[in-house]
């Protein structure tokens, strides 16, 4: 129970450091980074003591909640709770580790903003949201935190508001999200509305025993995964992502890579138990999909950051995947692992259009610094930032020895096996091996491009330096967390490490419920047959050919991309253009938006507006009669009331002097005079 | 502060003026050491305004303005000015008789004018007519007479004390 | 600074005001006798509580009709009395007198006494900078920096004293020269007097006063002088300065031999609030001195041998009939002579001293309109007039 | 005790001797600074009746508060030579028969009553005052407490109203 | 009636002197408070005295001179020279003066300053009356000092004077809230009213003292206090009232002699009544900081801790330039009392918890 | 001596004097002081009875609030007094009769 409250604390601290920040902010020392990232480091050392309690404890089942009243309307009470379970604990250290180091590196890059400030204010405040999204063990708390990092996701993003993109992308991620929240506020409603309580507990326990069931219950769970898919940027939502860049590199790497854009994830972990098995398979094919069509995207583009943002939808596309085909652990695992690479991929580009753009001003050339093709060679200037680089594109290309091959290697085992016990859905492993040697080339690929070869842009070459120690040093800090020792002993196999053992795959009492044998099996079991090794050797061939096909093409040279591009035209440019969502998006659901705001205002003009105009026509006629009416009777009426009034104050007025004292001598006299007669 | 770009010469000034205000810029020795432009004594405030506000010309400090006793007849006024922007410098003067001994103020010009003003007024009796504050400024209020005039001989009593002006022995 | 309408402080004395809490304005003699009027000015405060709404100087408390003796003496009688025009800076003066004088006469002065009166006039300008330094303190209330500007200040005037046996008021620079060679030793006691200065403006007059928060808050913002305003009033010298006017007439009109000297012309920029305010015009003065000891520095080094006053100049000087204005840069300001000879006196036929205290003095009332009575202390200390300067 | 009676007698003479001369001073500066005099000896008397914390209470709210004020508002409104603030003779002589005639009646009453009848049943000694006073206030009167505050809030705010600079 | 609790060290002596023994109780009691009463009277003037050559010296070393060296062994003897000037001086009384207000004013002034050192606890039995009220007892005569200050400014007829009393009133008024604020702090902490009762809950160490067993909020309480009180006896940055390059001496304009030198040692005296004030309140009164050091007498310790803050006090005048009078009521009403209301909330917390 | 008949009767006398303050003064403000005394005279019976009677903390508790009031009334009154001034340029309660016009 201690540690629970620990972690009440750990969720406040932010809080804190955040009203302090947007109160005083401007007028504390050093405009008051220190306190939100002490605060956030504070935060970390308390994850950290939680997590070692969890790890000595080392109990699969361990699981703390405190409950409180929050609103009783009536007999209806909703209360609210936090529970503290493993899940909770790791999640609570990925997000303070990256968010302190991410905090940290934020010193030295937003260093000279003129809101340096009201930026680490909406940073404490986006790690109070996330915070609180992970501790409550309430669908309702869950919402409400979820919308409130949705805001200062918002925030974030079109922290640089002057930029009309930068605002316009801010505008764009939060209508995006409504969209996929609309979906999980009515799944919501659908399971408040059956089972009477927003409490997970209250909700698995409606389902185990059976009164929650059925298709309403597959509805339920797929529209709160309808705001993962918001959240996660899962297809067909994923556009605000690659927008979402706008925002601050930092923001990118916290919000956007590691930890917000995960809270889809999340939430599926945390109603894995109510999930149907058809609900799963929607769930597997759209991650699936996401993961591969994500890919491709990023096979082709050339903005640094818009590489990286479609590798993280990719990525995500591959947890829910993972999720969906039951892999639970290996999804969640993958989570956390992709939570360090994925946030030192991030750090690790600022670093470096930090470096460039540095540059850029410096040489005075008018350059976009997020475009790879005008970079190259960086890693002679900026030895840290490459090596730490290439050890976070190791690991998400699944290269052993990394973190990133444990988890993506599980995951990949999870579909394989699944796809073994269910042929017919043989096209999800297909995405997702695919979709890991697409990740392998594409990142390779932005390595290449960035850090080999030569500068493009000779004049600004003698600018290009490293980056500052508060930047560098996060960077180093997540590379090490790349590495496979910190999650299992074995470089291969992720089961013998302590996740696995900590993380259990939940009952999932729908699944026992719905009577099917169907998805049963696949998943953690799947990973122990032979399916494993068969995942393991493929996709180390993968991974690598990406590798060598990147190489050959960005490095040595001897495949042309340029003549890719020309061989397939049309899938370049669909591949460039994003598939074409966003314009798809645009041609429908914006066009009727606005052509419906354009009849509804037609209509206020020309309808309403007219039948107002004749009312108040008529209202002028009769009020002229009434007019007339009031001045010739009731006036004359007054006036003969008011002038015989008058006539007799000015009699009156001629007792009264106006002067109080007189007329209190006046009140005391009679007052003795009356006392002394009663009295006599 | 721009120097020398617009720098005119004093004749050009001169013929700038004369050009502008015809006769009542007065026919000057431009050749001595610092040649003094004569004004007629009416247009003095207008000719200020033109030789501040005039793009070319902008005199917008005026340096000093100095009251002189001639000789038995006219006092004169001189006015020092200069042009911060372009560098370039002009005396002006006005003679005026001393029995009416008056001229239109260019306080309205200058602000700085205003207390040198006064202290024309105050001590060479100087008349401004326009002066918003036309009081003296280092005499008292009932000093009589103007003090830097050759011709001033100091009170003898004041406020019913004697002035304490050893009197020369005559003989 | 409370923000009062213009059209309330033209109010008529006993007038009733139109907004604001009613209380009867009340005039307030300030002077002639006052610890910070800085000499015998009187100002006239019509005053709303603490809120000047008038300030009207009222001066010529120290008025000796300087002009009219100066008609009355022989050309180089006059220099005595121009020392006891602003007894602060003397040196200043006496310059701007002899400068004026052989530009009439049209005569050279000697090498040597050329940087003789500029080392003379930058040690003075120090003094004098200091002075306005310590007093300007002490008008907000501290007192130490006053006293810590005087120990400074005792070395200069030890300097003139072994230089010219005066402390106050020297009369040291004469017509064709300099009245006194230095003494052996001078360059290495100036020398060491400046090192010692410099380090000291930095380390120990600018924390105790310049930037002290509460000295800040106390003269940022507070008296603004406009470019534009500064320049229609005349304002010279460092007030002009201190209101961003890039204008040192040692640099834009030089005279002597200041065009063979590298200096900095301070202006005031606003670091500590709006460009001219009060702490602009300090702040001006503070590095002003140091400005001051690189030139000293640089005339010590290149100070030549030689004579130190033109032999032709003997003891009654005939000085030719004509006109002359000759200025320069004086501590406070510009100090111009207007000078008439009619080429037959033995002295000065009309002497018109243009000072600079004079002129800067008038904007008081300007700027002072609607600050409080603190402020408009800190705004006379800020122009640093002499009255000695102002009345003549 | 005659030691103790004779401070008595000197804090109570002054209390009624200065609220005399707040009565009839000229100087309406001399009233306040004779009122200070009253309200200080009254806060005196309360000593006497073993009220040590009202009697700070009374020094505090009334001398450094109350009377402030009405030093200020002296100040601000009347000038240094002020003149005669007593009103005229009628008025005088009037108020003075109401006043003298009130404390005649009163005086009766005082000499007239029985007050042996409420004397103390026994010697209940409220001390240290301070803390009965502070539980008072949160119990029984909580009521007028509140009211009390919101009461002074809203003098505040009126005061405040009363005396703004009216906007043009 | 008074229901004092007899820890005064006078009544103790009076008690002892068997000659006395004729006299009634409350007759002893009434002696042995004039005797209190005189020998605080001569603290104050003698610490005036030594403060004053302090000041002088203090000051005379910050500015790099020596300060007064001519009287006595490094000037000892110049304050008491000085004294004796006033002392002899001519009593003027301007026309125009409002002749009894004016010699009533520091009358008042000195009285109050004298009245609040009945309280302070000195040592463990050494305090002239342990009133169960006793800091407010010292905020109720404290308050006393405006109107004396505002009689002084009025019947002088002097405009500066004048501003210097409306200027000190406003000051004193307005400083006062802080200035409660922070002594509710330490009240609440100690849970009492009477001083030696506030200074015995801070036994046991240096650690036991408000300003540090209640950190942060015992510090900002007493920085809070010690900033107040400063503006409340007018000394700089806060000296306002007396600035004299502004309002030449404020209400002492027109005081001279013995008049003017009874303002000075009120000013003194009140100095060393804040400083006795925050030693007790927040620095342990003449509790030991050590117990090793409890060889060493109470008074000794109350003593030392005051003339530390005395110091404290001289130091900051010669070295700060004055506030003005709009910055001076934006630091009391929009710094000091915030503060001072989140130390007392935070005090609150703690002592709840 | 000192017996509840004496604080009555000083009671009773700053009542009068207030009372005659209230009526007789010709300032604003010293009528404003009369009301001050006579919620003094109030004060000193609350607490006489108080200290003398069975009647507990009571008449203290009372004389509390009577303190708040006479704050409140000051500062309100007080103001009223200076927004009079400034529309009447006086504080004469014999010139402030425009309730009788």
């Amino acid at each position: 129970m201690a540690l629970l409250y620990l972690a009440i604390v750990i969720w406040l601290l932010p809080l804190f450091a955040f009203v302090v920040q947007i109160f005083f902010g401007n007028r504390l020392p050093r405009k008051g980074d220190w306190l939100v990232v002490g605060a956030m480091f504070i935060d970390l050392i308390l994850a950290l003591i939680i997590f070692a309690n969890i790890l000595i404890q080392y109990d699969p089942g361990y699981r703390v909640t405190l409950h409180f009243d929050w609103i009783v309307l009536g007999t209806q009470n909703f209360p609210l709770g936090f529970a503290l379970d493993n899940v909770t604990a790791v999640m609570l250290v990925v997000v303070t580790a990256v968010s302190a180091l991410v905090f940290l590196y934020s010193i030295g890059y937003m260093k000279g903003d003129p809101r340096y400030s009201r930026y680490f204010a909406y940073l404490s405040f986006f790690a109070f949201s996330m915070l609180g999204l992970i501790l409550f063990d309430n669908l309702l708390g869950i919402y409400m935190c979820w919308e409130l990092v949705g805001l200062s996701s918002y925030l974030l993003i079109g922290f640089w508001f002057e930029k009309d993109s930068a605002s316009n992308a801010g505008k764009k991620a939060f209508i995006t999200n409504r969209v996929g929240d609309f979906g999980m506020f009515v799944g919501m409603l659908i399971v408040f509305y059956v089972t009477g309580t927003f409490s997970l507990d209250g909700i698995e326990a409606s389902v185990v025993s059976g009164n929650f069931s059925g298709s309403i219950l597959t509805a339920a769970g797929i529209l709160l995964f309808v705001g993962a898919v918001g959240k996660s940027a899962q297809f067909p939502l994923h556009v605000w992502l690659p927008d979402a860049m706008e925002g601050p590199t930092p923001v990118s790497a916290l919000i956007h890579a590691a930890t917000m854009v995960v809270a889809g994830v999340y939430l599926v972990v945390r109603i894995f138990f109510m999930l149907t098995p058809d609900s799963m398979l929607v769930i597997a094919y759209i991650g699936g999909f996401t993961a591969l069509f994500a890919a491709t995207i990023a096979l082709v583009q050339n903005d640094i950051k818009r590489v990286l943002a479609y590798s993280t939808i990719s990525q995500i596309g591959y947890m829910i995947l993972a999720l969906g085909t039951g892999a639970y652990a290996a999804g969640l695992f993958h989570l956390m692992t992709h939570a360090f690479f994925k946030a030192l991929l991030f750090l690790g580009s600022g670093s470096v259009i930090h470096a460039v753009e540095h540059a850029f001003r410096s040489g005075k050339i008018d350059a976009d610094p997020q475009d790879m093709n005008n970079m190259g060679g960086l890693r002679r200037k900026m030895p840290v930032t490459f090596w730490t680089f290439i050890i976070a594109t190791v690991a998400i290309s699944g290269v052993p020895f990394t973190s990133g091959f444990l988890s993506k290697d599980a995951i990949l085992a999870g579909t394989l096996s699944f796809a073994g016990t269910h042929p017919q859905h043989f096209l999800l492993p297909f995405f997702g091996f695919l979709a890991a040697g697409l990740t392998a080339f594409y990142m390779f690929r932005l390595v290449f491009k960035t850090f080999f070869g030569e500068f493009s842009i000779s004049k600004a070459w003698g600018y290009v330096h490293e980056s500052a120690l508060t930047m560098t040093i996060p960077l180093v800090v997540l590379s090490i967390l790349c590495f496979f020792v910190f999650y299992s002993y074995s470089p291969v196999s992720p089961d013998e490490g302590w996740f696995y053992h900590l993380i259990e795959k939940p009952e999932q009492a729908a699944v026992a419920n719905a009577g099917s044998a169907m998805l049963t099996t696949g998943g953690e079991e799947g990973e122990h047959d032979s399916s494993h090794s068969y995942a393991l050797i493929m996709s180390l061939i993968i991974a690598f050919t990406g590798i060598i096909i990147s190489y050959k093409t960005y490095y040595s040279g001897k495949i042309s991309a340029v003549e890719w591009g020309n061989m397939y035209p049309r899938l370049y440019r669909c591949m460039f253009n994003k598939w074409y969502v966003d314009e798809f998006y645009s041609a429908t659901i914006i066009r009727f938006t606005l052509g419906w705001s354009a009849f509804c205002g037609w209509f206020d003009d020309n309808i309403i507006d007219r039948v107002v105009n004749r009312t108040a026509r008529v209202t002028v006629v009769i009020s002229w009669f009434n007019g007339k009416f009031d001045n010739i009777i009731v006036d004359g009426l007054v006036n003969g009331i008011a002038n015989t009034t008058q006539l007799l104050g000015w009699f009156t007025r001629q007792v009264q002097t106006g002067k109080i004292q007189q007329y209190l001598v006046g009140l005391l006299i009679a007052l003795v005079l009356i006392i002394i007669l009663r009295t006599m | 502060m721009v120097q020398g770009e617009f720098v005119m010469t004093i004749e050009e000034i001169y013929k700038k003026l004369r050009k502008s205000f015809g006769g009542t810029i007065l026919e000057s020795d431009l050749e001595v050491l610092e040649p003094v432009v004569g004004i007629e004594p009416q247009s003095i405030a207008e000719v200020s305004g033109f030789l501040k506000n005039e793009p070319d010309l902008k005199f917008t400090s005026l340096m000093c303005l100095s009251s002189v006793d001639l000789d038995e007849e006219n006092l004169q006024v001189v006015y020092h000015l200069h042009s911060m922007d372009h560098n370039h410098k002009i005396i002006l003067g006005v003679i005026i008789p001393k029995n009416a001994a008056k001229i239109p103020t260019v306080s309205g010009v200058w602000r700085t004018a205003n207390w040198h003003e006064r202290e024309a007024f105050d001590l060479m009796g100087v008349e401004f007519e326009g002066h918003p504050d036309h009081r003296r400024i280092l005499c008292p209020d009932d000093w009589e007479g103007h003090p830097l005039r050759k011709d001033y001989v100091v009170q003898e009593m004041y406020n019913g004390l004697p002035v304490p002006y050893p009197k020369e022995e005559d003989d | 600074m409370p923000e009062i309408k213009t059209d309330d402080v033209y109010i008529e004395l006993g007038k009733h005001p139109k907004a604001g809490f009613a209380t009867d304005d009340m005039i307030l003699q300030m002077g002639p006798q006052h610890p910070s009027t800085h000499g015998v000015l009187r100002i006239e405060c019509v005053t709303d509580g603490e809120i000047i709404k008038k300030a009207t100087c009222h001066i010529g408390y120290l008025h000796r009709c300087f002009e009219k003796h100066a008609e009355n003496v022989m050309w180089q009688g006059v220099i005595p009395f121009t020392d006891r025009m602003d007894y602060l800076a003397s040196m200043g003066q006496n310059f701007s007198y002899v400068i004026t004088v052989e530009k009439l006469m049209g005569i050279e002065v000697p090498e040597r006494a050329e940087y003789m009166r500029v080392i003379t006039a930058e040690l003075q300008r120090i003094a004098s900078h200091l002075m306005a330094y310590g007093t300007y303190g002490m008008d907000i209330g501290a007192f130490t920096p006053f006293l810590w500007a005087f120990r400074e200040r005792e070395y200069v005037l030890d300097l003139f004293e072994k230089l010219c046996g005066a402390r106050l008021l020297y009369n040291y620079m004469w017509i064709g020269g300099v009245s006194h060679d230095v003494y052996d030793g001078f360059a290495e006691e100036c020398m060491s007097f400046l090192d010692t200065f410099e380090r000291v403006v930095f380390e120990e007059f600018n924390p105790i006063l310049t930037y002290n928060k509460i000295f800040i808050e106390r003269t940022a913002n507070v008296g603004i002088l406009s470019p534009e305003l500064a320049i229609d009033y005349g304002i010279t010298g460092p007030c002009l300065r201190g209101s961003g006017v890039d204008w040192d007439l040692r640099r834009d009109d030089p005279y002597s031999i200041y065009d063979r000297f590298d200096f900095e012309v301070i202006t005031g920029k606003g670091e500590m609030g709006t460009v001219g305010d009060c702490w602009d015009r300090f702040m001006v003065r503070v590095l002003e001195m140091i400005e001051s000891v690189k030139i000293i520095r640089q005339a010590l080094q290149q100070m030549p041998e030689g004579p130190i006053m033109n032999e032709k100049i003997k003891k009654v000087i005939r000085v030719p009939a004509g006109r002359v204005y000759g200025r320069t840069e004086a501590p406070r300001g510009e100090l111009g002579y207007y000078l008439i000879s009619d080429g037959k006196g033995r002295g000065p036929n009309r002497l018109k001293a243009r000072s600079p205290c004079f002129s800067n003095l008038s904007v008081l009332e300007e700027i002072s309109r609607g600050c409080m009575l603190a402020d408009l202390i800190a705004i006379i200390g800020s122009l640093d007039i002499v009255l000695g300067c102002v009345d003549r | 005790m005659i030691g103790k009676d004779i401070i008595f007698i000197i804090f109570a003479v002054i209390t009624v001797g200065s609220a005399a001369l707040v009565v009839f001073s000229k100087k309406i500066i001399y009233a306040a600074f004779s009122l200070m005099l009253s309200l200080f000896g009254v806060a005196a008397l309360f000593v006497f009746l073993n009220a040590d914390f009202l009697a700070a209470v009374q020094v505090i709210v009334y001398v450094g508060g109350i009377l402030v004020l009405i030093l200020f508002g002296v100040l601000l409104t009347v000038k240094i030579s002020s003149d005669n603030v007593i009103s005229h003779l009628s008025q005088r002589i009037w108020g003075s028969i109401a006043a003298v005639g009130m404390f005649v009646l009163i005086f009766i009453a005082i000499t007239r009553t029985n007050w042996t009848i409420l004397d103390k049943s026994e010697d209940v000694v409220y001390y240290p005052q301070s803390e009965a006073i502070g539980i008072q206030l949160l119990t029984n009167y909580i009521l007028p407490f509140e009211v009390a505050s919101i009461l002074l809030l809203a003098a505040l705010i009126g005061a405040m109203f009363l005396v703004r600079p009216e906007n043009k | 009636m008074i229901q004092a609790e007899y820890y005064n060290i006078f009544v103790k002596i009076i008690d002892q002197l068997a000659v006395l023994d004729f006299l009634p109780p409350v007759w002893k009691f009434i002696l042995a408070s004039v005797i209190a009463a005189l020998v605080f009277f001569h603290v104050i003037a003698i610490f005036a005295l030594v403060a004053i050559w302090v000041e002088r010296k203090v000051a005379g070393h910050i500015q790099d001179r020596l300060g007064p060296m001519e009287t006595g062994w490094h000037g000892v003897l110049q304050t008491l020279a000085d004294a004796i000037k006033l002392l002899i001086k001519e009593d003027i009384i301007a026309g125009g003066i409002d002749r009894r207000l004016f010699v009533l004013a520091p009358v008042i002034v000195f009285m109050t300053a004298l009245a609040v050192f009945v309280v302070f606890p000195v040592g463990e039995n050494f305090i002239v009356s342990d009133l169960n009220i006793g800091i407010l007892y010292i905020v109720a005569i404290s308050t006393l000092v405006v109107p004396g200050i505002i009689m002084a400014g009025w019947s002088s007829n002097n405009k500066w004077s004048l501003f210097g009393a409306m200027r000190s009133a406003a000051q004193i008024v307005s400083y006062e809230v802080p200035v409660g604020l922070a002594i509710v702090c330490a009240v609440m902490a100690a849970g009492s009213l009477s001083m030696q009762t506030i200074v015995e809950s801070q036994a046991g160490g240096f650690w036991n003292w408000f300003i540090f067993s209640k950190f942060p909020f015992g510090f900002i309480a007493f920085f809070i206090y010690f900033v107040a009180s400063l503006a409340e006896i007018n000394r700089t940055p806060f000296d306002l009232p007396e600035a004299e390059s502004e309002i030449v001496a404020g209400y002492m304009t027109e005081y001279s002699g013995m008049r003017w030198s009874f303002f000075f040692l009120a000013e003194y005296g009140n100095m060393l009544a804040v400083g006795a004030i925050a030693t007790t309140l927040f620095l342990g009164g003449w509790q030991t900081p050590i117990s090793l050091l409890s060889f060493i007498p109470g008074p000794v310790w109350f003593t030392a801790k005051t003339m530390f803050l005395v110091f404290v006090h001289i130091w900051l005048r010669w070295t700060l330039p004055r506030l003005r009078v709009d910055q001076l009521m934006y630091m009391c009403w929009k710094v000091l009392t915030p503060f001072a209301f989140v130390s007392i909330f935070g005090i609150g917390l703690w002592m709840t918890f | 001596m000192i017996t509840l008949e004496v604080f009555l009767t000083i009671g009773a006398l700053l009542f009068v004097f207030g009372i005659l303050a209230v009526v007789t003064k010709r300032n604003a403000i010293g009528v404003l002081m009369g009301v001050e005394l006579i919620l003094n005279a109030a004060n000193v019976n609350f607490i006489a009875f108080s200290f003398f009677t069975d009647t507990g903390i009571d008449g203290i508790m009372i004389a509390l609030f009577i303190f708040v009031i006479a704050v409140a009334e000051a500062a309100v009154a007080l103001a009223i007094v200076l927004n009079i001034f400034r529309n009447m340029q006086t504080i004469n309660v014999d010139e402030i009769d425009s309730l009788k016009k």
